[in-house]
């Protein structure tokens, strides 16, 4: 079997963290690498961790969750990312879908979904949270 | 000890006026990120959590999981409520959307809502990072001039645009509605109650701007504010 | 189509803020509702859910167990929270005790939080029924007068009275503190942003009544809130 997955997991909330982290370790083929309270201190470690895939908090005390997203993309052209937010707005999601995410997922998704999504996005494939509604 | 005569000037409470809007702005903003970057949110990892010990093999069938399950979805409607009632205080996504995107997407629910067809047009904003307190009042203009569109006007179209025309911005919501007589308001009676026109008037002023309002019977209304074009630090 | 001049004497403009005062404690009331009567309660009852679960004998120790009872807990955090922010926007059970009761008790939490000493007297309310609207503006005077007392006058006492008086009630709260120049606000520039005078004075002329500043450098400050007893119909 191939090694697991590497995480960075972003969140200014530090128990929906350890809720991400919970989940995550669950399952063998993804493994936490680290984790960021901030969007500074995620791009610091995003550049020493070289994660394959972000779990990413679109509300940070730092600034917009999209930006970082842009950013990412620049340093880490490869790496997956995956918003999860208390967010529930179609042009929002459309929003972070346009700067780079693959996935998105509303917080009070499921475990399930989450691991549905680190599926989807290993295989270049988009998520987006069946949880959320259609309409604007 | 003497006893306090208010004499206060008209521009005096004015001014109050204006502190007291930002403050009922200011417990809107206070209020809806409670709800939603606390509240809602732990009440999310509650969910995960339950979610979690259903995925664990070690929970078969039964009347626990049941429960558990039924939790869950009470759970989520709960979060749903909770994010509603946030979302009513405070427009979701204005710092992270900035207002072009969420002025839009008020127009089109709007409109959905209320059969009125809204044309949306901004020019000149992609650029602009526009500060808090300039975002969220020329959102609560254009609120508060689709309500009198729909309140007042009897009419089945409107049109809102934003153009950023340094160093101002320009803010116009019109309708080729019914229009009224702005003699007749002029000389309203200090007991008018009416707040919407009061209200975006203010808040255009509390921006260092100014409002203006042009209607005439049967020839529809066209509320423009004019503001200071204020970015974020 | 003409432009409208807004020119509204400060009659009309102090009617406006007055009913700006009057939406800002009716959206207050919705949302503390809200929170309370439904987001509060049924996080009461998932966490009733997991308490019953927990005291089924079917479910021995276990990380389960744990996973439960923690989850218990962290429920209990949220509704308490809930509840403070729900607390904030009405104080609570102003309906249910009346106004005196709550009165009374914001007075003892405010002795408590802040180590002022606050005399509480009332007088002939008991067989009052106000109607919300006076309760609530009479119970904002006092927070703010409160507040005042903390924040300006320097003072370890206070001294709240509610008083009917048919077909009045009176409401007076007084310090025995550094007081303030009367003469000196009176000529306040027209950008002085202070609002708590302001405000209680609109509340009490919101009620129809009037609202009465006493002080003198050095000795102490009095306010007299006088408004027609209405009660609930
Ligand atoms: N778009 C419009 N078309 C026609 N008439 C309008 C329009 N906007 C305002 N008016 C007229 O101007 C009046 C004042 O508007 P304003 O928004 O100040 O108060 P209101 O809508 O009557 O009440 P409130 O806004 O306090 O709910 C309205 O009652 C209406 O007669
Ligand atoms: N109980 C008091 N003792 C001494 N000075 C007072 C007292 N109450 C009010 N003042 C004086 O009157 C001024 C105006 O009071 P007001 O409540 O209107 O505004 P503020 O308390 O300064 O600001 P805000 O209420 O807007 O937070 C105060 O700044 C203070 O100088
Ligand atoms: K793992
Ligand atoms: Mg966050
Ligand atoms: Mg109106
Ligand atoms: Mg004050």
């Amino acid at each position: 079997m191939s090694q697991a997955k590497r995480l960075l997991v972003i969140d200014d909330h530090p128990l929906f963290r350890e809720g991400l982290k919970a989940i995550v370790s669950r399952d063998p083929r993804y493994v936490v690498s680290a984790e960021a309270g901030s969007g500074v201190e995620a791009l610091q470690l995003a550049r020493s961790v070289k994660p394959e895939i972000i779990l990413l908090d679109l509300s940070l005390p730092d600034g917009s969750g999209l930006d970082l997203i842009e950013q990412f993309k620049t340093h880490l052209p490869t790496v997956h990312i995956v918003v999860v937010s208390m967010h529930a707005k179609l042009d929002l999601i459309a929003a972070a879908f346009k700067a780079g995410a693959e996935g998105y997922l509303v917080k009070e998704s499921t475990a399930e979904r989450l691991l549905q999504a680190l599926d989807a996005v290993t295989r270049e494939q988009q998520y987006l949270d069946s949880a959320i509604s259609p309409k604007v | 000890s003497r006893i306090l005569e208010s004499k206060r000037t008209e521009e005096h409470v004015r001014v109050l006026s204006r502190e007291l809007i930002k403050a009922q702005e200011c417990e809107r903003q206070r209020i809806a990120r409670e709800l939603h970057d606390n509240v809602a949110q732990e009440l999310s990892m509650q969910r995960l959590g339950i979610e979690s010990l259903l995925a664990e093999e070690a929970l078969p069938e039964s009347k626990l999981r049941d429960d558990l399950s039924f939790m869950s979805t009470r759970l989520a409607a709960i979060i749903a409520g909770v994010r509603d009632l946030s979302y009513d205080l405070l427009p979701p996504g204005l710092e992270q959307l900035g207002l072009v995107a969420t002025a839009f997407r008020h127009c089109e629910e709007f409109s959905t809502r209320h059969g009125i067809q809204v044309d949306f047009f901004a020019d000149g904003m992609d650029d602009l990072h526009l500060d808090f307190e300039t975002q969220i009042n020329l959102y609560r203009i254009i609120q508060e001039a689709l309500a009198n569109v729909r309140k007042h006007a009897g009419a089945t179209r409107a049109r809102v645009r934003l153009i950023a025309s340094y160093p101002h911005i320009l803010l116009r919501i019109e309708d080729t509605g019914r229009g009224f007589d702005m003699d007749a308001r002029q000389t309203d009676a200090p007991e008018d109650k009416r707040m919407g026109l009061w209200n975006m008037q203010e808040r255009a002023r509390l921006l260092g701007g100014r409002l203006i309002i042009r209607s005439k019977p049967g020839a529809g209304t066209k509320i423009t504010a004019e503001v200071p074009c204020k970015e974020k630090q």
